[in-house]
Order: structure tokens, then C-alpha cells, then sequence
């Protein structure tokens, strides 16, 4: 349920009703800044936002969605790490005993 | 960042899905004995197919598809509501696109429509609102649908027509709530989940404390997801993570967007505007107690039950209507029945001829085995 | 009769019921609208046409219609009359025909500005001269306020097919590359915002082009294309589907090739519609033996219409579902047809 | 497919704006309603066609096209699709072609009953059959409510006109002689009693009727013939007036020779209309040399659609008013062109 | 009989117009020094030039086309009015034809129908009646245009709307009065006319007395006429024969129809629903006294004017709108000038571009010397 | 001013709106018949009446009809018998003197 699409808040398109003009992916759409109107409006304006229905639901969080990111990371690097310790573990369990005596 | 291909790449997919599939062999789980974890939200059972994720996790996962799609519980009482709002002369009838194919007792708002009710598909209860404004001399009715991600829209949109004092603007209210539902879920005895994957943007709104029970009285984790696949993939992990840790917990994957405490404005409007209904009728489910809302009487003049004394605001009361005969929706939706094992997938019910509602709605789990081919490449 | 110095009889600056009515409003709207900018030859309501090409022996003639109705009328990178000319253009040349003739008959709606028909007419004049072909014979409906939509546009198209030439999604084989010649719906998602009810604003312009000079250069550099189509109603998934079934054969695309422009991706995520359902017009689909896929694909990129021609898929052999999606993480998805119209939603 | 033992997948009885998608909905409805009954050859969106009689030298390809709106959709003696077909027909009939294919594209507004389109179909097929024409491509639209009006016909038809036939309004000479095949008005009268908002209730039928086989006997007995027409919208008031000036010729009618059924002259009294500016859609008129003029006279009669032919006029030398009429009293008067359409009226 | 036919008969017609040009022999009647006899009424007018009498009487008989056209009559501002209720959003403005293509001061019904108002042509007003009891929430306003002949027409609709209680039925009333534009004409001093040829069918309904006064007072013979070719020439040879023989009569060709006192229960519904004007306004002739008809107060709530406000129920009075420049509507109308004459006739005013109503309605002088070719046929 | 067309009564259709079903050359439309409903109804039909915008407005004397006609047919005969007298006498005076000899 409950489409949500990050935009970026370009420009207070109507500060009377709570209302501003967000870009998403080059398309722009006016909506309500109601719901993170928690501060003076114009300092919404380049703030990234999750927008659900035509409201501002949410500002999204640059370093807690940075902070995932790099979870993302670091558990990527890890599994290489693994993988790695798994293939070496394969090639040796792989190595046929004939074979050792190529060496 | 643009929030949106950075949690799609391909790269970091793979390496997600390794530490679940090491999480998973680590527990033991086969494709006899899955570990079952239930994605709440509709959105995300989009998400898993859309991507392909349910066929790409270890087959020791399985996913089981939950209530959370606001279409999909809707009765066909209330489509018949709706359809009996819409054909009144003089009413445009605005709704989320969603809504228009979902068939009713005798027809869906596509059909009323094509017969001659003025029905308009809107992105926003905001565009409502100015086509209230731009039509004085006609009522315009808004079809409000959904969770708690939704609720707000409509609450601070009837809190601007009031402030404009426009007379013509009301709503359909079918709002609900996601706790009570999952409640219900839990407390089935025949329900054997191992974990859940949470709402995320239900979650952005109502915080992360309203699942606490979950974890406290029920003993299970949940993890409150974003929506793209890495959000999903990371979620599964961590709800692995605690089972095999043997914790219980409610924990937050999608930080960038939920706080724990939710977003206070929309709260409030919900609160302002919105009481709950004593129960509320859900597809397959019945009436929950305390899980849908109702205007207060301060907002009554904008709610459309009451106005044109219709559904919950009927004088004499609401009529019931069964679900279809051969409808196994109830028992999807709860997690019991998978899709595929109901007698009518893709027999009497297709995305072109839905019997029930999870088959029209794209985030239904029917239409999704359909259209994203769970079953069919399977079958194939 | 010299449009340029006959003094105009049309005094209306909108239409009425009066200029359907068979008479001297009719004839007056009709000469100065259509027939002074058409320039049909002679005076009779048929046109009668020779071409040495038709009398070859082994070739066909090729002949098609179209409906247009789109909303609004004008949008940006074109009008319905510029869909009208290139659409039904475009179904001759996928076909392998050289489009040469075209009608085009007209219903308009009680209301409709006069300079609103004036530029449409004027667009279809230049979009068949691109095209190389000539609008010869044409009619006017009025309708009334209610009954129509401003303007319905139909075309009916006649070409030739030479002899030897036999395009057609039943020649479709297993191992066949799917290549289109550009980005896919841009037509769809321009015509979405352009109405304006979803209050929605993009930078795109519609696809519409004819499809004529990229199917000759097509058909000369990869002379065994197997088939063409042009993706329009229902986007590149329904128009697989149909072609997959009349071949008999499956079609696997690839996600990660598929060339889409932010905007779009943009528009399809907030409206949660899928990109492959968009309308294109000016966009085709081509199945071509792998052994003159590279042939195919550099001719296209030669041409204007197929700078962005890229390959996008493959066909496969029988199978139960005609069209799957390789996804960008290898998971494997059903591409269906639609159902019905794809509508904005929420969830 | 088999359309008698396929199970029919259409479950809607009224169109939606799903059948317009461009998805399965609306393959459904196209194959069921219009593929299935009108059999075009191939999968393609085109028809691919040969006939011998093209390839002849000397030989012309005629292209026509109508659009077909009319309210109400069946109306005693016809229905629009009969009403699409008999039109194209006529219009290359009365060119001297032989008709060959038609085309048929729908518009159709949203709420529709299947079951209509369903028997329009099928009197398209059946009016088809009996002028020896061939449906062979087509195209739907659905459009929204409001947006139509039930269903909108575009017929274009292709057709053959032999070598040194050369039939037209240009080549109509002082002398030569007017006939009609039948009597006048009773389409228009039939539609304006039909839409019941006049309450008037008669017992006339549309004259709606293919003329081919009708034109093919008056060619073959007075080869001379000069042109011909079928007087539909604006009636043969108009239809002569348009011939009388691309000729450069007058006509004069004779009052007392107009074939007029009584009931379309009582619908006229009462309602203040001219019969002569209603609607045809199976009559023409012939302009023929008079020493032809008993030959065709006599060809028309011995044909079905010719039974009530009758001369109704002459061609005399140029003039400054195109058509006049002589009166039963001996006055003359002009038979204008219609300025709008007909209203009823009361003075 | 059915008696249509039996009063064409082209033999009978020869015979009229023999003894009618014996007649204006014997008075010495020729090209140069005609007999003028006007024809009051436009149906009168039309059947002249359909069968082409102008042209078959003998040449010292000029017709001169009267006021007798209820289109022609009506002043622009009066079609401005008309459109003003029918563009009134909720409105169906029903109509004669003949008014769709009058000219208004900026458009005709016909354009303000093609920008969006909701204007129907009925062919009665029970039609209009009709269309309000199946509409109930539109307001249907019918254009009640006419003289003596309709007037009644309008009026029983009105009683039955009342007797029915239809509350969304009203009249949009135009009805004007024979006697007081001939009143008016006769007092001309310019005029010189010879005799008049009665409107039939007004005559049918008020009988043949409100003419004694043309003959008393002013000395000119009248004879009431049937539409037929044979009524209408055998009417003139009544004239003429007055003529001979020195007498001004008030007779009576049409007594089929027409009966010496009218009809009573007509005249009694005209006299139940309306009542004169003070004065009203009749292009090219400007106000007239007592000439138009209004409503009574019983019947004000089926009065369009009063109840929207507009023409003669504006508070602020009604806007004159001066008739275009260069029409010679008036002088056409009242007989001192010839529609080809007209500086404006086949130039600026032509049935396709009409300046004035003359040329619009087939009644008017104007539109029957063009289309019949009074003017045309004899120019070539 | 005023189309008006006889049609026959053939019907009455709503007594109580004093409605009537009119026939005018094969052409059926109801009307009112309130103008002539002076007489029960029924003696309405069968009657021919003068029909404007839907009202029978006028019933046709057949008699005066009658002797419109005798009148006319009469007026007929006068100017036969006066276009013969004026063609003897042109007959006479055309004669020039020669032919008389010729008698
Ligand atoms: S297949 Fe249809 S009937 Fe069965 S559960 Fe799914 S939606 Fe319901
Ligand atoms: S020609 Fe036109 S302007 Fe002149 S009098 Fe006639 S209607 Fe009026
Ligand atoms: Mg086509
Ligand atoms: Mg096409
Ligand atoms: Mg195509
Ligand atoms: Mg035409
Ligand atoms: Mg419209
Ligand atoms: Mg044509
Ligand atoms: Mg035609
Ligand atoms: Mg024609
Ligand atoms: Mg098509
Ligand atoms: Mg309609």
C-alpha cells in the first residue's frame, strides 16, 4: 500500500496553503507541505521529501539513508570476504589427491 | 542521492541475498520447512515480484502476503456504496485509480461510470478539493481509501475546505488501521509466522511503537522496510538476523523516512479530524473491532455517509453482501491460502474477470502472482 | 481557385451545426479549411490514382485505417493531426509497404475553434510531405457539443508492397533479435500531463514521427527482418504479446537495455504506472535474424527517427508465456498484456 | 479460431474505457465483436491485397472516405453500419468504380452496449456481401462519455474504375438529361421522425442501398453516361448545385417530375423543410447525354434500387444561377444551395 | 378531401391569373403604375415566391411583404436576451428554428449553442413541457415567438404547467398583435398601398373583426387569405375587385378555416395568461404601442423575464441595441423600400452572412427574394 | 407568419390533457386538441383540423372548403368562356379582308 516517491521541494508555490512545487526525476507536481511544515516553509525548499498522494510526508533523512547505504556496503564487502574464505575452502576440499602430485 | 537508484543496484542485491541465504541455511530452513515471514504492506508484495525477489531469495524463505492493501479489504458492500454515491445526479465521484476496477455486487465504478456517473480518477484528495472549487453547483465526493499513510491527505483536506468554507466537497471514508488487522492475525491459532516485514510509509507516520505488542506480547520481530529491493532484501536479513539471535524485536530498516515517533502534523490532523468507528467491515475478515475511522461530529458535514445517509450513515442500517461464492480471498489475505491454491486463480478469476478484489488490485497477492508470473513461470 | 487572393466566406470563428449541414457553410468550410490546403485533385469525392509501382507483377497493395482521439488536441511534439498522418503512415511502412496515398475524414464537435482546425490541417500537410505521401481525398462530420471531443481524425492509408517482401510477426523465429528504434513512452507520459488533470509538468515531448525513412534504411541494410510493428496503444508489452502469439514463439526482454528517460521513470513511479504500457507513436519494434541484428541497429541509428535504437530482447522458442523480463537483478518476471487502461494509483 | 466453439472471454455487456486500453480487454472486445465476423486475412495491422483488374493498363485506383455519425444508431429501413458501408460504396460507384475493400474504423463512446455493435457488425457484413465489397482492415476507439455519441463509423473504400471510364460533375454538357434512381428524402425524413424529439411517428424507411449493381447496368446501357452522384447530405438540392458549378452548366428541375413519397412531403409541410435539401444515402442522379437518356432510364428501372428512376431535369448552357426549378405552375425558381441546416419551423 | 392538393391545381391557377390580369387591366394597372397589395404575413410572402406568383401575376400587381414575420420583427436586443437565459448554467433554452440563426449583437442561439449553452429546437411547446417534466432539476425556458396564432399555443402550455405544479417551466415571451403595426403602417404618410391580403391563420384564431377598422377608417380593402397558391391569387382577385367596384370590405377567401369570430377557447387562454404590454419593440420600427403581450400576475412565475431578471424584468431597465449599420430592415419591413434595393442585400447581408432578420428567416422579404430568385433569376 | 397544415383526428390520446393522435398525409403526431375541444372529444375524431405547433388550432369546414372550390371551378369556366369570346373576336379581326373571299 501507500505509493512513495522521494522529490526534491524547488520553490513555495503558495506559502498561504501550505503549498510548493517538488521535482521528481524531472517531472514537477504541487503539493502539500503541510505535514512537514514544522518549520518556516523556505526552508524546505531543496529538501528531499517522500511524497505520497500529493503531500510532503516525510523529510528524508540524508544520514540515516547514508548510514544504510554504507551497512550495504561494509555486509557486501563482507560476504565477499566469505565468499572468498568459501572458495578457498572448495579449492582445497576441490583439489583431487593426483593432482598434488603435479605440484 | 536521489533516494531512489541507490537502492536498486544490482551489485549490492547479490551480496544481500548471500547473507540471507547463509542466514537461512544457518537456521535450517528448507523448502519443506520455510521460514515464514509475512510483508505486511501490499506495496511490498509489489515490490517482491515487480523484482523478482521471492524467486531469487533461498528457498528456505517464504513470504506470506498481508492485509496491507486498502483495495483488496475493501467489501463489496462498500464498492456498492461508493457506485450508489457516484450515480446520484449532480455528483462527480473522484477516486485513486485503484478503486475503479474493483467489482461490486453488480458493478465495478468503471461500469457505473460507463453507464453515466460522473466518476474521475484523481492522483490527489487535493485535486478533489479544487474541482469542488472549480464546479460550485455540483458535490463532489472523494473515495478515501487507505492506511494510515493516507489518512492524513484526506484529514487536511477537509481541514482546508472547511477553512474555505466550501459546502460541496465531502468524503467516502474508508480509512483503516494497520494494528488491529495484524492483532486479529496473531491471535489465530492456525497462524504460524516466524516474523514481519513492517509498512514503511505507515510506519513514516504513526512511528514504530504501534507494533511494539508484536515483539512484547506475541514474541516475534518485525522490521519496518522501505520499498526498494535492497530495502526489502535488508529487512528479510534482519528479521533472519534476530531470529537466529533468538530476539524479538521491533527494529527500523528505513530510517532515512520513519521516525520512531511518526510525523506529528499528520497525527494530529488524523486526530482532529477522525474518530474510530466502533468496527469496520473488511473483505474476508468481517467486521474488526476499532480498525476503521469515521469523521467527527465537528467534520460531519463533510463526511458522505451522512450527508446523503449512505453505508454506515444509512438510517436503516448497512446491508451485508457475501463475499462471491468460490472467493478464497479471506484466506489469502490472512496468510492461509496461498494464491495459487485457491479453486478460482486463473479459472474464474483473472485480472480481466476478478472474483475478488486480490486479483484486481496490482498490489493484490492474486494479480501479483498473476501478472509477475509467481505461478505461471513456475508452471512453466 | 487561388486560396491566397479568394476572399474569405468563413465568417464563423468557431463551429456550428450549420457547417455540417450539407450546405453553403458546409462547402465554405470545407474549401477553406481542408480542400484549399489539401489540394485534392479534381472535383469528385473519390480520388482516382495511378502509380507504375502498384502494377508491378508480385506487388501488393497495402491498406490500413485509424482512428485518432487524444486529449488535448495539441501537446507537446505534435497534434492529432501529426498522430493522424504518422500513425497510419507508420502501419503501412512496418508492414513493409511504401505509403503513398491517404484519406483523412474528419468529425468535429459543435464549438471547436475554426484556427484550431487550420493548424491541425496544417500540420497533417507537413507531416505527409515528410512522410512522402499525399492526403487525396477527405470528409467533414460536425456532431454536436457533447457528441464528440473537439476533433476525431480518421486515415486510411494505401501503399505498395513490393514483390518479394513479407513482413510479419508470424515470420518471427526462435533467435531472433528484438531491437526498437528509440526511448519508449514518451507519447504516453507527454499526452498523462498534458491534460493537466494530474496537474503534473515534464519537460518530454511526444514520440510522434513517421516511420517511412527508417524502415527503408531498415529493410536495405538487414533485408531478412523477419518483422516490424509500431508500438503504439497498450506500449511495447501488449504489442510483444500480440506478436509473440501470432509467431508462436516466446520474447525474453532485457530490463537493464531498456531506454527509458528519467522523466518518464519519473511520471510512471509517482502515477505507480509501468513504462511498458505507455503509448509510443513514433516508436517501432523489430524482429531481425542475429545475423543482421548489427546491420539492422546501425542502419536505424543512421536515420533521425532511430538515433536511439537499441536492442532490447530476444525471441525464444514456444512456450506458455509469450513475453518475460529478464530483471536487472536476474530474476525473471511475466510481462503480460494489459487489462484494461492503466489508471494512476496509490497502491 | 473458431469463432462458433471459442468461449467468449467478453463478459461486459457495455463498453468501458478498458476496451480502449489497448490491453486484453479491448482484444477481447475486437476479436470477438468485429475480427471474428468481418475474417480480415493475417494477424497484420494492414490488409495485403492483389486484383488483377488493377494491374490492368489504363486502369485507376479510386479511394474514398466517409465518416458515418447519425442518431439514432438503427432507424427503420437501416442502421449505421449499413448506413457506412452503402455510403463508400456509393462514393466509388458513382465514380465509375468497381468497389473493391473497404476499411471500418470505430469510434465508440464508453456505456455502449455490446450487443449493438454486435448487430452493426453484422449489418455491415450483410450490406458488404450484397454490394460485393470485402471488409478487410479496421480499428476501434473507445472514447469517454460525453466525449460521443454511440458509435462513429469511418468507412474508406478502394475500387478499380476500368480504362477509359471517366465519369464526373466536369464533364456534364449543356442538353444532357437528370435522372434520379428513386424517390427523395425518405433517409432525412426517416432519421427526423426517429430521434423522437419531434414526436412524429411515420411509416418511412431510409432508402440506405449500394448502387454498384444499380451503376454497373446504367454504364453498360448508356456508356455515355457523364457523372453521377449520390445526393446525400444537403439533399439533391446541394448535390446538384455542387455538379452544376464545377460543370459550368445550369440545371432546371421540373417541380411536377420530382419523385416524392406523400409522408416525407407531410413531414415537410409540417415541419416548414424543403425535400429537396433532405438526405439520400441509395439515391443518385445521373446526368446522361439525351440520346442515352431512355437507355439508362430503362437499366436503372430493371434494377432493384432503380424501380421509381425517373427524369427530373436537364443541364442547360452556363448561367449566373446554377440550379432553378420549373414550378407546377410554370413559375421558375432558384434551388439554392442549403445556407446551414434544416430547423423546423413555424413561419 | 384533404385540402392541400385541391388548392394547387395548375389549371385552376391559370384560370386566376387570367381574370386577375383582366382585372388589372380593366383598372389600368401596368409595370410603371402598379396596384400595391400587400401580403401582412411572411407565410403569405414565402408561398409567393415558392410558386413563383410575383412572377405569373400579371406585371401591374406589385406585393408588397409585410410585418408579418414574428423573426424578422424582433430586435436584437431581444435575441441578446435570449441568449443571456440560455447561457444561464442549469438552462435547456427551447426554440422555434426560425430563431437559431438570428443574429444578436455579438452571436446567434446557433453560436452560443456551439460555445456550450443548451439550446434545443422543438417543434411545439408542448415539447418544452415535455422536456421540463422528464428534466426536473433544469430549468427549461421556452422562446414564446408568434403572433396571434401561437399566442395561444404558449398560453395553454403555461395553464397546463400550472395545473401540473411544474415549477422549472417558464416562456421567455415575445408575442406580438397584428392590428397595431398595420395601425401604425397605414398611418404612414408615405405609404401607398392599394389593398391587403390578410394573415390566415392569426385570422383563425381573433376572426376577422380587428380589421374593420382598415377598411372604416383608412378605406383599404382586406381580404383574410389562405396559404395555398389558389387562396392567395384568388384573394388578390378579390382585392382587385373590390378595387373595381369601389368598395373596402373586410372579406373573407379562407372561411374553411377562419371563422367571423376566431376561436373562443384560444382567445380566452390568451386573455387568462396575457395581457398588453405598454410597449414593445420591433426592429426597424422601434417601440410600439400596446403591441406586444406579458404576463399577467397569476402567471409570473412562468414569466422568464421576471424571473431571471432579464429584458423587461431587468431592475435597471432593458439596454436598446441599435439595429446594424447599413440594414434597411425597417424600410424593407414596412414596405418603403425593396429588399434588392437594400444597399447591403447580396453585399454584406446574404442568407449565409445575414445582417438583418429579413434575410435569415425563409419568411422574411429579403431571404425569399434570394433564395426564390425574385431578385437572381431576373438579374441573369 | 404561422405554418399550418390540416390534418385528420384519428385518435384521442389523453383525454385528460385533452390530447389527440393527428394524421397529416401518412404522418401521426399527437397534439392538442384543447383549441376545438368545445364538443365531447370523441366527435372529434375523424374530424380534419388545422394543426400549428402542435395545437389543432381550427376544424375544417368541409362545406366552405367545398365552395371555395365550386367558386373557383366556376370562375374556371368564366374565363374559358371569356378567353373563347376574345379569341373569336381576335379571330375576326386577325382575318384579313382576302380570306373572306375565301368563305
Ligand atoms: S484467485 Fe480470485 S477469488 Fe481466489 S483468492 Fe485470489 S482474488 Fe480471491
Ligand atoms: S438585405 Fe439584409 S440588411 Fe438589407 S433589408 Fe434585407 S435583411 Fe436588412
Ligand atoms: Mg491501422
Ligand atoms: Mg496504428
Ligand atoms: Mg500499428
Ligand atoms: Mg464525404
Ligand atoms: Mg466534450
Ligand atoms: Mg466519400
Ligand atoms: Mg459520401
Ligand atoms: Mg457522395
Ligand atoms: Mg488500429
Ligand atoms: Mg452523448
Amino acid at each position: 500500500m501507500c505509493l512513495g516517491i522521494p522529490g526534491q521541494i524547488i520553490a513555495i508555490s503558495d506559502p498561504a496553503r501550505q503549498m510548493g512545487l517538488a521535482e521528481i526525476s524531472g517531472v514537477r507536481r504541487e503539493v502539500s507541505l503541510a505535514p512537514v511544515a514544522d518549520r518556516p516553509l523556505h526552508r524546505l525548499v531543496g529538501e528531499w521529501v517522500l511524497i505520497h498522494v500529493g503531500f510532503a510526508m516525510a523529510i528524508i533523512d540524508e544520514a540515516e539513508a547514508a548510514a544504510t547505504l554504507e551497512a550495504l556496503r561494509e555486509l557486501g564487502e563482507a560476504q565477499e570476504a566469505l565468499d572468498q574464505m568459501a572458495e578457498g575452502d572448495r579449492a582445497l576440499a576441490a583439489s583431487p589427491a593426483p593432482a598434488e602430485g603435479a605440484v | 542521492m536521489r533516494y531512489v537508484e541507490e537502492f536498486r543496484d544490482p551489485t549490492q542485491a547479490r551480496a544481500l541475498l548471500k547473507a540471507i541465504g547463509r542466514s537461512a541455511e544457518a537456521l535450517g530452513a528448507s523448502r519443506a520447512a520455510p521460514i515464514r515471514i509475512m510483508e505486511i504492506c501490499g506495496g511490498h508484495t509489489h515490490s517482491i515480484f515487480r523484482y523478482g525477489l521471492d524467486k531469487l531469495v533461498h528457498e528456505g524463505i517464504e513470504f506470506i502476503h498481508g492485509p496491507g492493501c486498502p483495495v483488496c479489504v475493501l467489501p463489496r458492500s462498500r464498492v456498492d456504496e461508493a457506485v450508489t454515491l457516484a450515480e446520484r445526479p449532480g455528483v462527480i465521484f473522484t477516486t485513486f485509480g485503484d478503486a475503479m476496477r474493483v467489482p461490486g455486487t453488480s458493478r465495478s465504478l468503471l461500469q457505473a461510470k460507463a453507464q453515466g456517473a460522473d466518476v474521475r480518477t484523481v492522483y490527489s484528495p487535493l485535486d478533489a478539493l479544487e474541482l469542488a472549487r472549480r464546479h460550485p453547483d455540483r458535490e463532489v465526493i472523494f473515495f478515501g481509501l487507505g492506511f494510515e499513510t493516507t489518512t492524513p491527505s484526506t484529514a487536511l483536506s477537509v481541514q482546508q475546505a472547511a477553512a474555505e468554507g466550501l459546502t460541496n466537497f465531502c468524503v467516502f471514508v474508508n480509512h483503516i488501521t494497520v494494528p488491529p488487522p495484524l492483532k486479529a492475525l496473531l491471535d489465530d491459532p492456525h497462524m504460524l509466522l516466524d516474523g514481519f516485514v513492517g509498512p514503511g510509509h505507515v510506519s513514516m507516520v504513526i512511528g514504530t511503537h504501534p507494533y511494539d505488542f508484536i515483539a512484547r506480547d506475541y514474541g516475534k520481530p518485525l522490521v519496518v522496510a522501505g520499498f526498494e529491493p535492497l530495502d526489502l532484501l535488508q529487512s528479510v536479513l534482519m528479521v533472519l538476523e534476530q531470529i537466529r539471535e533468538g530476539r524479538a524485536e521491533i527494529e527500523n530498516q528505513y530510517a532515512r523516512v520513519v521516525p520512531e515517533h511518526g510525523n506529528p502534523v499528520s497525527l494530529a490532523a488524523i486526530e482532529a479530524v477522525y474518530e474510530p468507528r466502533p468496527s469496520f467491515e473488511w473483505r474476508g475478515l468481517g467486521e474488526i473491532d476499532a480498525s476503521g475511522l469515521r469523521m467527527r461530529e465537528a467534520f460531519r458535514a463533510f463526511d458522505a455517509e451522512a450527508r446523503f445517509q449512505v453505508g454506515y450513515g444509512a438510517p436503516q442500517g448497512r446491508a451485508q453482501v457475501p463475499d462471491p461464492e468460490g472467493c478464497a480471498c479471506g484466506q489469502v489475505m490472512t496468510g492461509r491460502m496461498k494464491p495459487t491454491a485457491c479453486p478460482q486463480f486463473g479459472r474464474g478469476c483473472t485480472p480481466d474477470t476478478p472474483l475478488g478484489a486480490l486479483m484486481v488490485s496490482s498490489e493484490g497477492a492474486c494479480a501479483a502472482y498473476w501478472t509477475y508470473g509467481g505461478a505461471r513461470v513456475a508452471a512453466e | 481557385m487561388n486560396a491566397a487572393t479568394k476572399p474569405s466566406r468563413l465568417r464563423d470563428t468557431h463551429v456550428t451545426l450549420s457547417h455540417g449541414g450539407g450546405g453553403r457553410a458546409m462547402r465554405d468550410l470545407i474549401e477553406e479549411v481542408f480542400t484549399d490546403v489539401f489540394r485534392p485533385e479534381g472535383d469528385e469525392d473519390q480520388a482516382r490514382l495511378t502509380d507504375a509501382a502498384l502494377a508491378t507483377p508480385g506487388a501488393r497493395l497495402a491498406f490500413t485505417t485509424d482512428s485518432f482521439v487524444v486529449t488535448p488536441l495539441e501537446f507537446p511534439g505534435g497534434d492529432i493531426g501529426k498522430l493522424a498522418v504518422c500513425g497510419t503512415v507508420n502501419d503501412l511502412a512496418v508492414g513493409g509497404a511504401r505509403p503513398l496515398w491517404l484519406s483523412a475524414a474528419f468529425i468535429i464537435e459543435e464549438g471547436t475553434e475554426i484556427a484550431l482546425l487550420r493548424r491541425i490541417v496544417a500540420s497533417m500537410v507537413r507531416e505527409a510531405e515528410a512522410a512522402g505521401v499525399r492526403i487525396v481525398t477527405g470528409d467533414t462530420k460536425v456532431v454536436g457539443r457533447g457528441s464528440g471531443d473537439g476533433v476525431f481524425i480518421t486515415t486510411s492509408g494505401v501503399g505498395v508492397i513490393p514483390a518479394g517482401r513479407d513482413l510479419g510477426a508470424a515470420q518471427i523465429r526462435d533467435g531472433d533479435v528484438a531491437l526498437v528504434n528509440g526511448v519508449l513512452g514518451d507519447h504516453g507520459a507527454t499526452i498523462l500531463a498534458a491534460r493537466g488533470d494530474l496537474a503534473l509538468s515534464t519537460p518530454l515531448e511526444s514520440d510522434c514521427q513517421s516511420l517511412t525513412h527508417l524502415m527503408e534504411a531498415v529493410l536495405a541494410a538487414a533485408p531478412g527482418t523477419h518483422a516490424a510493428r509500431d508500438a503504439t496503444r497498450g506500449g511495447l508489452a501488449s504489442t510483444l504479446n500480440e506478436m509473440a502469439e501470432a509467431a508462436g514463439v516466446t520474447v525474453e526482454l532485457d530490463e537493464a537495455a531498456l531506454p527509458l528517460r528519467t522523466e518518464v521513470k519519473g511520471l510512471c513511479e509517482i502515477l505507480g504506472l509501468d513504462p511498458l504500457y505507455l503509448a509510443n507513436e513514433g516508436t517501432l519494434v523489430l524482429f531481425v535474424p542475429e545475423a543482421e541484428a548489427e546491420a539492422a541497429l546501425a542502419a536505424m541509428r543512421a536515420t533521425p527517427a532511430g538515433r536511439d535504437a537499441t536492442i532490447v530482447g530476444r525471441a525464444g522458442p514456444r512456450g506458455s508465456v509469450p513475453v518475460t523480463m529478464r530483471t536487472a537483478f536476474g530474476g525473471q518476471r511475466i510481462v503480460d498484456m494489459l487489462v484494461g487502461e492503466q489508471l494512476p494509483r496509490i497502491c
